[in-house]
């Protein structure tokens, strides 16, 4: 195993890593901008290094320090956590060409799942479904209605030249469709210049559900089960689940074989996550992140696996030490993001936390790097810290998740802990029924 | 860029509490022998204006190195701080004249020392013109960002 | 389900019910002194009672107090934790009496298992074994000899009318039995007047292994495994694991199947715990608890089991929803119990704790009443809170251990973790080789 | 014995925070209507020397009740404290004249109230000869350990 690494992070996930490690008997070497001098991942690790002044280009992202940095400490791995270079191809190449291993997939996986439209060619050619369309324009109503028979209305009528909206006419059965294709071309031979049109499967309500997955060098892909992240505001997650309210264990497991075949045939290694829409029980690959994710912990409540110490292990050339049948899940997790923010207008609140008091108590985990007295620098994200809570079951999940929050005290700035304690209450929370559009509406509802 | 070498917590404990006796006492010094073990503490009341960094809060495995040095050099005027992170070189190959010495007068933008990071030699310039009076690091020496390297005033 | 409990106890097992009730739906009521006022027992529930000034036995101990307290508030059960009154038959009776509900067992069977030497006889007919001995005076050598070879060596000659350890001599073989009887025999007539001896098992290294049960008033009794207290200093336990390194799962199920049979004919009710030595594999009866367990947590931790839920449950008239077969034991866990004392010689340390700031992650569960800011007031017990940790096995239940202990900070008051982060660098205890005499051996050592 | 009746928590941070415009304005009332909801935050700036307890640090669930009152009597010198938990009865029976009523002389013994406790009936004698001035509690009041009865002096 790794007699060192080096964690490229800050914040909680720095914690986390520093945790994993730590436990695996590795030393770790913190990086840290002047911004981060007295912050707690600095502290917990065996050794430190500044990198650069506050701003992250200087410090974070700042590929040579970080690599110099790994010399000149003898780290031999690296751990990028999320974000920051966590899903940079050329960083993780030039750490590999210094003999450092970069903890994380290979180079020219991240840059495939980073191009949007190459990810989407690759995994459907792997078997992963993404949303039907025409795969082209259409030019007459006869093809038009023939496509879009087969992919299913309704269908999404929009400009090949398209965006923001223009251009784009939903057709909710064969008698709309005429129509609709008439209008989405006149307008974007107005908007754009160029009336050819292409069709795509609409989704109405649909949920976010991503599959997490973990692969070894010598083969072996296992999936983890599936995380609900439908609690959105702008496209930020806020709440996430472990199972899915809306899967059962047979939705499960036949996504998963769909994926780790598909990430077998493509011989990925470490962790990964196969993001996608769900609605009407079928799933719609949206994108694929090489990385980490900050929701992951909920992943690991259920399976009982320590995701970072699978990653560092299959990273060092480990095998994973368990079959997919030795995978189970048990009871149910949700994690919120605590976040240092006003719970109503989501306006970043840095600043002294001047009390900070977590819940504890059964099935209650925090990961956090905050404490009394730290000051939360205006120069990054303004997540404080994840509350984790696990039950038997979800009625036992929410109740519990109930209590933590009400045990949680930040005190000295805003943060979104307010907003959790309207949603344990809300009906279609409880019921887990909801989708990708709730949140910003409940949001619509309270703030006017 | 700080490593502990962490001792027997229970020694460590009895360790904070004899330098809490020597606070209290005004002693120099103490020392105890039990049980296979002995102890000696020792407080130089000579030193003048060291700033003893107070242990943050919650410190428990590794003194921040952005915490002050023994002697904080961070607000002195004169202070030449490392640009970057990598390994500083006082001369351009080994067993060669340092570029600078203690009490050399030297010019702004005259090298005073190399730091190399990912195999490139920089050479890092004075800010301004003035004498030499401090030489901080050591040749061969690791430097964060920040580091102090030396005064020139 | 009760509409409202009252906790009849402070500090982190009012804590520990409080947060049960609430993921029950169930309102709380806390007591406290006028000590208490800023305790965090009583912020956290829903009501409170001031029932007396600081001194246990005219607060926490006052029955009348506490019962009116109940009527008061119109609480429906109360809740005695551990210590206090939950040990106290004529307490549960009053409860009774007065029409509310004891969460805790039937009052004779806190009365039999109070009494020491009834309850030794009880548990004995019930099928429990305990240790062997002459079961009264023995007369002459030839009998002794018989008795000794019977129970096994070595064997204890004690005085009957003894104490202090005078007239107690060991014989380790039948040739040393003679003097050995002669001795004790003499040394009994000076001291006592009285030369009648009797004979039992000598245990020279023994564990301290006590198996966890749960009953409901529907004659259904489930073990829910062991936990090994080995580690005590002056009877008091510091560190407690389940499982016991010293069993496998055939010692577990043998002697969970003894004791559920035993309390299945007792008519037991509720959670309690039967404490023996365990010695070259077999085991002696030393007490039953009739009440939760301060170590409950590492129970609860490998088995996912909620005991306060289930005491509460059963308490009202509930069965237990699953079967011995549905108990499985996944991983391991450790409790190390953070006490206001000097880590060599526990001397208790009350007062202000400046900063208090808890390890989290995965794996890890702090149960506690303190906050940064709270002062331990000196008319109470010692504990702060428990640092429990769970793993998949022991070594990795110990490294998480290891690196949440140096995660735990606790200012303005001496604190027994720097004892913990000794123990887990010891091989004996990473081995988890261990009897209840070595944690007295190694603080000899330690402080001469 | 504190109850509380949650908010929903939002409208809980958003009275919080109008509190806090009344405070910076001296404003003495703020109304808001939007959304379905509509909200009145006022102040009594006449409220003379009214002691608001400081939330404590880490208070989220519950008021402990051992906080200080609305007025705090606790330090009052001609305080009459609750000996111990139970329901406090003015009059020996329903529809009985009251022990006591304000501006009573009173003699040190005289019982000035019953607290019933367990099925008792606690007569709860004057600590001191002097002038009832205060009745805090009302008939039939469940009261706890030190709670304000009344105040003679």
């Amino acid at each position: 195993m790794f007699d060192k690494v080096l964690i490229a992070n800050r914040g909680e996930i720095a914690m986390r890593v520093n945790r994993a490690c730590h436990e695996m008997g590795i030393k770790t070497v913190a990086i840290h901008s002047t911004a981060d001098a007295n912050a707690m991942h600095v502290r917990m690790a065996d050794e430190s290094v500044c990198v650069g002044p506050p701003p992250a280009r200087d410090s974070y992202l700042n590929i040579p320090a970080i690599v110099t940095a790994c010399e000149v400490t003898g780290a031999q791995a690296v751990h990028p956590g999320y974000g920051f270079l966590s899903e940079n191809a050329r960083f993780a190449e030039i750490v590999g060409e210094h003999g450092i291993v970069f903890i994380g997939p290979k180079p020219d996986h991240i840059r495939l799942m980073g191009d949007k439209i190459e990810a989407k060619k690759a995994v459907k050619r792997l078997g992963i479904p993404v949303v039907p369309g025409s795969d082209g324009g259409v030019t007459n109503d006869d093809d038009a209605k023939r496509i879009a028979a087969a992919i299913g209305y309704p269908v999404l009528v929009k400009a090949a030249a398209g965006g923001g909206g223009r251009g784009m006419k939903v057709a909710r059965s064969e008698s709309e469709l005429s129509l609709a294709l008439a209008t989405a071309r006149s307008e974007a031979k107005a908007a754009f210049g160029d009336d050819s049109v292409y069709l795509e499967k609409y989704l109405q309500l649909p949920r976010h559900i991503e599959v997490q997955v973990l692969a070894d060098n010598q083969g072996k892909v296992i999936h983890l089960g599936e995380r609900d992240c439908s609690l959105q505001r702008r496209h930020q997650k806020v709440w996430e689940e472990a199972g899915s309210p809306a899967l059962n264990a047979e939705a499960r497991d036949k996504i998963g074989a769909v994926v780790t075949n598909a990430l077998t045939k493509l011989g990925y290694l470490g962790v990964g996550t196969i993001e996608f829409l769900y609605e009407n029980g079928e799933f719609y690959f949206i994108e694929m992140n090489t990385r980490l994710q900050v929701e992951h912990p909920v992943t690991e409540m259920i399976t009982g696996i320590d995701l970072v110490r699978e990653q560092v292990r299959v990273a060092h050339g480990g095998s994973i030490g368990f079959d997919q049948s030795d995978v189970t899940f048990s009871g149910h997790a949700i994690e919120c993001r605590i976040n240092a923010e006003n719970p109503l207008t989501f306006r970043p609140s840095p600043g002294l936390i001047k009390d900070f008091h977590v819940p504890g108590g059964l099935g209650v985990r925090v990961d956090s790097a905050a404490y009394s007295g730290y000051k939360i620098p205006p120069y990054y994200d303004s997540l404080i810290g994840k509350l984790i809570v696990h039950g038997r079951n979800r009625n036992e999940c929410m109740m519990r998740l109930r209590r933590s929050l009400s045990e949680f005290v930040i005190d000295g700035v805003e943060t979104t802990i307010p907003l959790f304690q309207s949603l344990v209450t809300e009906p279609d929370i409880v019921n887990g029924d909801y989708s990708i559009h709730w949140l910003e509406n409940f949001l619509k509802r309270k703030v006017g | 860029m700080s490593k502990e070498e962490k001792p027997d917590p229970l020694e460590g404990k009895m360790i904070r509490d004899l330098a809490a006796i020597l606070e209290e006492t005004g002693l120099s010094e103490i020392e105890i022998e039990k049980a296979g073990l002995r102890l000696r503490v020792a407080r130089n009341i000579q030193m003048v204006a060291a700033t003893v960094a107070a242990a943050p809060a919650a410190h428990t495995a590794n003194a921040p190195s952005g915490a002050p040095k023994a002697t904080d050099l961070s607000s002195h005027p004169g202070l030449v701080a490392s640009p970057m992170v990598g390994t500083a070189y006082v001369a351009s190959s080994p067993g060669a004249n340092p570029f600078v010495k203690i009490g050399d007068m030297v010019t702004e933008g005259q090298t005073l020392l190399i730091i190399e990071a990912m195999k490139t030699m920089n050479q890092i310039p004075s800010p301004r013109s003035g004498r030499v009076t401090q030489i901080i690091i050591s040749d061969g020496q690791p430097v964060e960002f920040g580091e102090p390297l030396m005064v020139v005033e």
